[in-house]
């Protein structure tokens, strides 16, 4: 049994999300889809050191920071629409060298 | 092997969660891979990294988004979800009707997976990794308060 | 204990409660900032017959070394009376508009980075207060600044510039700390005559660069004329008066720190490059025809003689270059401020615009002379005996040649010292000048005539200040004389 | 009082008055000439107390500590100069009195003239080379201020200038010999240095005679470095006299008599010290003959007297050079003086406005004749010792190229003593300007140096008694024998020729005018002092041209364009990098995860 290639699977996919789209909530999304990855990961190497109850309480602490940034995210998300009604990463250049 | 079948629905809502047009969908996509990852979860013997998984990344962070982004379309008063909101609401009842029935059959991996109980994570939550739960608490806090800033911000400047 | 964290920490003081000043009340922080000065001059007196040390513990690992001996009772008495010498000049009614608590607090804190560079006995310690130096020094250059113009680019030039030789001296800083793992110099003292010649070579060379920058050798010298020149005149002095002096200091203090094998293979390139200090600071001052820039540049060729003294690596020519701390930062803050008053009468620095002052400004021109004096090594002022020691040095340690082109390039500073007091005070005056004496500030004045008397007195009897050198040398192991 | 403090006391008190005179200033200005010459005085008083001291131990104490311990040396070399600063220091003060009355700034000139007395003093009895040779800067630094005194006119300004940088390549010359010196002997003495100066190696030695001469090249004003003395003249002329003709000036030749012991080791270089005096005499003569500004006429006259003593130096007569400093101190301060009262009456110093004034100035006039007199060398004057004392020594020496030259800058010498005197008081009266005899205070001095003149050489004998108790090597001889041996030499034959053909020459100066016309180039050449001048002014141009063409292409362009390269690539790169920061988060991502992914690769090999 191999969960290696779901955990993979899963990154690929939240970084192409991350890469690839513009709207800031399908960013969050790629973001929650790296994290679940990471989460997963996290169990499953429990499974195979046998130390899941280690690496639960250490996915808990990670989904909990997760939720954090989410929560931020989304109260920045909510800010920037604010400010230029807009939720395309294109009109947030002031990054701009 | 219901795990394969689990993690394999769990891809399939990701690549719908990036890929649909509709962000709300795209949310309550999001929310079911969130549904299914806690039960894979249990499939591998974790239920409280499983209950968490359910309650906050299926549950709060599903809120949250909507909520934001009800909130942002109402302002920009765009058309409202329609059919797609009862397409979404029903992919995540059947996630939900499906969490139940593998909750229902749990000893699928028992004899390669060993168990856990909360009490032993708790304990090791509480003893072992002391030093990461209060930061976690402080970042909890940071957080709220980071939320509250840009908020609060964004009201003032309106009033000016 | 206690003595040595007062000396360190009352400029900080000063500069922190000056800063809280209200902007109407500019003349109390001057004030203020002058008392902190002063008692900082005072202090320094007072420690002078002892030596101390002081560890302090700062949590982390952290240990800050404070040492109090002769060559930082010298360095220590020059900055504060260069400070001391500053602020009262700047204080002078009307006071000019953008003079604020915070200017006199920059000051102070430039007080507390050279006051720390002086006392600090870690590398890292040193390099950190180095970098406190500078920073309020460049607030200073870039806020006042007298051609709005140049400003960013004289800033940044003197920024940058400065900072790449201190980024050079932490790369020898980490070198050292990586192979010998402290950066305690009482401990690295007895621990760097153990590395290869080879190495020491290289790090020596490194590490000097920041002291190489900061006296304005060629060709790293680009950034002094324009920062002399377009900053306003406190701030001229204080880079004349502290950030010269820190520049000798830290060369007095880490020529010994090396092996002389070592410094040996520096010697000549040393040498040269001062030689060719002299002769280029010597001809741009003398084709120069703005009085601050020639002043400047001849700041830049002193530092030629400075730089010589040491590379001889005789302890006549070290003595000679840590007589220079004093008197370099006497007689460059005496010649800028003499000229300085002329050029506010006149409102103009070219020197063909100038001429006939000591008419005017007899006392300026009184001061000026005597500076110029001091300048090109003339007794019975101060000069004579820091330029004499140098050349000593310079044949004594038998490199005949390099010190009798030094000595051609005396008869060079000599031409535009004359030059400068000819075009400035001798001469018809202008019409439109003509008028009665002109009585300069309290302030000035008096500034001027400490700085007069200073020169004069040391220039006739420089026996205690050179006792004081040759102690100061004494502890680092350099027997000056019999 | 303790005898030993008497030559500190001796430098103390000229030197508290230079100080005190600028505070004396603010309170009571009126006073200050009067106060100069009470120091003055008590200067000259404490100087007859010295003469008791010649041979003794001196007290001495540390100036620069475990450097330079000092002290005095109190032999006669030392002591006559030190003797003529104070004495006839105290009457140029006494004559500024009257001079300078109606100037500004006196306190400036009174501190200053004192503050030279003190260093000459200090200079002349210094027992180390360093406490000489600083006073023998600061003895330029107050020839430069005072040569400058008057300020507000740009020929007096630049003259100062031109007499500091001169004397200072000079100086830089006694510098190196003097830290030579040092770094093989490891002292400063005087006596320690030349004693252990046969140690030295030879090429070093040479290089310390080459030092040596040229610091006295530079302060005695002789060839190539003479230049700065004629423009000097531009000071008030009670300092031309004391400093430019009485007592700096000589310094140079000091400095030659001083360190002798040592030159004579170097046989080569004492035969370009005869040239350089007899080709310095010739020249100075030459020029002062053609000249028709009375006080340059009187500096190239100096310059050519100071180059007989250094001709004498070079010959091996210390003492001749000495005596003739002695005589010559006494009747060029006379003639300068005098010529200052001329001036002081006429408000101008070109001869040819001048003439007949004898009958109006008849003190003026007279003295004036026995100093110009003594100059040429007139038997009973005391020239006339001197300077048959120092061609006797050429004889001896039997260095005729040398000799010949200094005969005929003897011969220069007389005619143009005569025309000047003649010139300025004999004849017709060419100005219409009231003139009246000059006050006493300024003829006083001229008349007791006058008769200075006339009898000083009687002194010989103590001098000599007094030169050789204190080892120094000379005949004793006093001035009877004085007397007979030198109207019984050779040298008196060549001293009395050449002054009847100056005579002569002077009486037919009419008949030579076709000269004039026959070799213009020549004149035209003495007129520009040779050239001096206009080389030393094209050398500074160029100098001064390098450093322009450094400042304005080299520092301008080169330096300043290095640093607005780096500047300008800098930003260059910046710009081009600064692309990268698209401010697009998707390529911010994708930076994050390629590094990521470097890490990871990292990790992992």
């Amino acid at each position: 049994m191999n969960l290696w290639p779901f955990v993979f699977a899963l990154f690929a996919l939240g970084i192409f999300c991350l890469l690839t789209r513009r709207n800031l909530i399908k960013i969050l999304i790629g973001l929650e889809l790296l994290s679940k990855g990471a989460t997963l990961a996290l169990i499953w190497s429990g499974i195979l050191r046998n130390s899941l109850s280690y690496t639960q309480s250490l996915a808990v602490i990670a989904i909990a920071i997760e939720v954090m940034v989410v929560a931020v995210f989304l109260a920045l998300v909510y800010a920037f629409h604010e400010k230029s009604s807009s939720l395309d990463t294109d009109d947030m250049r002031r990054l701009k060298g | 092997m219901m795990i394969y079948l689990t993690l394999g629905f769990l891809l399939f809502f990701a690549l719908l969660a990036v890929f649909l047009r509709d962000t709300l969908l795209s949310v309550l996509s999001l929310a079911t891979v969130s549904a299914l990852l806690s039960i894979a979860f249990y499939q591998l013997n974790s239920p409280v990294a499983g209950a968490f998984e359910l309650s906050v990344g299926a549950g709060l962070i599903t809120v949250l988004a909507v909520l934001t982004i009800s909130f942002l379309q109402k302002r920009k008063e765009k058309k409202q979800p329609g059919a797609a909101l009862w397409l979404a609401l029903s992919l995540a009842l059947a996630a939900l009707v499906f969490f139940l029935f593998q909750a229902l059959w749990p000893q699928v991996l028992a004899d390669i997976i060993p168990e856990t109980s909360w009490g032993e994570v708790g304990e090791i939550l509480w003893k072992v990794r002391l030093f990461d739960l209060l930061p976690q608490i402080l970042v909890i806090l940071a957080a709220v308060l980071g939320i509250l800033a840009l908020l609060r911000k964004e009201g003032e400047s309106k009033e000016r | 204990m206690v003595e040595l964290l007062v000396l360190q920490f009352l400029p900080l003081l000063g500069a922190l409660i000056v800063l809280l000043f209200p902007k109407d009340k500019k003349e109390t922080a001057a004030i203020l900032a002058l008392v902190t000065a002063l008692l900082e001059l005072l202090f320094v007196f007072l420690l002078l017959p002892q030596k101390l040390t002081v560890y302090l513990g700062l949590g982390l690992g952290v240990t800050m070394v404070l040492s109090f001996d002769y060559l930082t009772a010298i360095v220590l008495i020059v900055l504060s009376f260069a400070c001391a010498y500053s602020l009262l000049y700047s204080l002078r009614k009307p006071l000019e508009h953008e003079r604020s608590p915070s200017f006199y607090s920059l000051i102070l804190l430039v007080l507390f980075g050279t006051v720390g560079v002086a006392l600090a006995r870690d590398l890292i310690q040193f390099y950190v207060f180095w970098e406190a130096m500078l920073i309020p020094a460049w607030a200073l250059v870039v806020n006042w600044n007298e051609d709005p113009k140049k400003v960013r680019y004289t800033g940044l030039k003197f920024f940058i510039i400065t900072h790449i030789g201190a980024v050079l001296t932490l790369a020898s800083i980490l070198w050292i700390y990586s192979t010998l793992g402290t950066t305690n110099m009482f401990v690295l003292q007895d621990l760097l005559p153990k590395l290869p010649v080879s190495t020491l070579v290289w790090m020596a060379a490194l590490f000097f660069m920041a002291f190489i920058v900061k006296l304005a050798i060629f060709p790293f010298h680009t950034w002094l004329p324009d920062a002399y020149t377009t900053s306003s005149m406190p701030v001229t002095l204080v880079l004349v008066g502290m950030m010269t002096s820190v520049g000798i200091y830290g060369f007095a203090r880490f020529l010994p720190f090396f092996p002389r094998e070592a410094l040996l293979k520096l010697s000549l390139p040393f040498l040269i490059a001062s030689l060719v200090n002299m002769f280029y600071g010597g001809a741009m001052a003398l084709a120069e025809k703005n009085a601050k820039r020639m002043i400047a540049y001849s700041s830049m060729s002193q530092m030629g003689y400075v730089l010589f003294g040491f590379a001889t690596l005789v302890p006549l020519g070290i003595s000679g270059s840590v007589f220079n701390i004093m008197n370099q930062a006497v007689t460059k803050l005496v010649l800028f401020t003499s000229v300085a008053l002329v050029a506010e009468s006149a409102s103009t620095w070219r020197l063909d615009e100038l001429g006939g002052w000591a008419k005017r400004h007899p006392f300026a021109a009184v001061c000026a002379s005597a500076a110029m004096l001091s300048l090109l090594g003339a007794p019975p002022v101060l000069g004579f005996w820091p330029e004499f020691l140098t050349f000593s040095g310079g044949f004594a340690s038998s490199n005949y040649l390099v010190a009798s082109l030094a000595l051609v390039a005396s008869v060079l500073t000599a031409a535009y010292g004359l030059r400068l007091v000819r075009f400035v005070f001798f001469g018809p005056l202008q019409k439109e000048h003509e008028g009665s004496v002109i009585r300069p500030p309290w302030n000035t004045s008096l500034a001027l005539a400490a700085g007069l008397l200073i020169m004069i007195i040391f220039g006739i009897y420089p026996g205690p200040a050179f006792q004081l050198v040759r102690g100061a040398l004494n502890l680092l192991g350099i027997q000056v004389g019999g | 009082m303790n005898k030993e403090m008497i030559p500190l006391l001796l430098l103390i008190v000229p030197l508290a008055g230079a100080a005190l005179v600028p505070l004396l200033n603010f309170f009571a200005s009126r006073a200050v000439p009067l106060f100069s010459v009470f120091v003055g005085l008590v200067t000259a008083v404490i100087g007859f107390f010295l003469l008791g001291q010649i041979g003794a131990q001196a007290a001495s104490f540390e100036w620069l500590p475990g450097v330079l311990k000092t002290g005095f040396q109190l032999d006669t070399l030392s002591v006559v100069p030190a003797l003529i600063a104070t004495w006839i220091g105290f009457l140029v003060l006494i004559y500024s009195l009257g001079y300078m009355k109606h100037e500004e700034n006196l306190s400036r000139y009174y501190s200053l003239t004192l503050l030279f007395i003190a260093s000459m003093i200090g200079m002349s009895l210094a027992d180390n080379f360093l406490s000489l040779f600083f006073f023998w800067e600061v003895m330029g630094v107050c020839s430069y201020a005072l040569i400058g005194f008057f300020y507000k006119d740009p020929k007096a300004a630049s003259a100062g200038v031109k007499a500091f940088l001169t004397t200072r390549i000079g100086d830089i010359g006694l510098l190196a010999a003097i830290l030579t010196i040092y770094a093989f002997t490891g002292t400063f003495s005087i006596s320690q240095g030349l004693a252990e100066g046969s140690k030295i190696a030879l090429p070093l030695l040479n290089f310390i005679a080459f030092g040596f001469i040229l610091g006295a090249v530079g302060k005695s004003a002789q060839l190539p470095l003479h230049v700065w003395l004629p423009d000097a003249m531009e000071a008030p002329t009670t300092i031309s006299a004391l400093i430019h003709a009485a007592t700096m000036v000589n310094a140079g030749v000091y400095l030659l008599a001083r360190v002798y012991p040592l030159l004579s080791l170097v046989p080569s270089w004492l035969v370009v010290i005869q040239w350089i005096g007899a080709l310095t005499a010739l020249l100075g003569s030459l020029l002062a003959a053609f000249h028709n500004d009375l006080k340059r006429i009187l500096a190239y006259s100096t310059i050519s007297q100071l180059g007989y003593m250094v001709f004498a130096v070079g010959v091996g007569g210390v003492f001749a050079s000495q005596f003739h400093l002695f005589s010559h101190a006494i009747f060029k301060a006379l003639l300068f003086l005098c010529a200052g009262a001329v001036i002081h009456e006429l408000k101008t110093r070109d001869i040819r406005e001048m003439g007949g004034l004898q009958k109006f100035m008849p003190v003026t006039g007279t003295t004036f004749l026995i100093g110009a007199l003594a100059l040429m060398g007139l038997p009973v004057l005391n020239g006339f010792f001197s300077k048959d004392m120092i061609l006797e020594e050429g004889l001896i020496a039997g260095s005729w190229g040398p000799l010949i030259v200094a005969a005929l800058a003897a011969l220069l010498t007389a005619y143009y003593s005569l025309r000047t005197t003649a010139v300025v008081f004999w004849g017709k009266r060419r100005t219409s300007a009231h003139v009246k005899e000059a006050p006493v205070v300024m003829t006083g001095p001229l008349t007791l140096l006058a008769l200075g003149s006339l009898v000083s050489w009687v002194l010989v004998g103590p001098l000599t008694t007094s030169w050789i108790r204190t080892g120094l090597e000379a005949p004793h001889i006093d001035w009877l024998e004085l007397l007979r041996e030198t109207f019984s030499s050779t040298a008196f034959l060549i001293t009395v020729c050449v002054i009847v053909l100056g005579f002569l020459i002077f009486y037919y100066r009419r008949n030579l005018g076709w000269l004039k016309g026959k070799i213009p180039a020549f004149f035209k050449a003495v007129s520009v002092g040779l050239g001096f001048d206009i080389l030393y002014g094209w050398l500074s141009q160029q100098i001064y041209a390098t450093s322009n063409l450094l400042s304005t292409f080299f520092e301008e362009k080169v330096m300043e364009g290095i640093n607005r390269a780096t500047g300008e690539g800098s930003v260059a790169l910046s710009i081009s990098s600064r692309k990268m920061q698209t401010g697009d988060l998707h390529w911010n991502l994708l930076y994050i995860v390629v590094a990521l992914l470097i890490i990871l690769g990292l990790i992992l090999w």
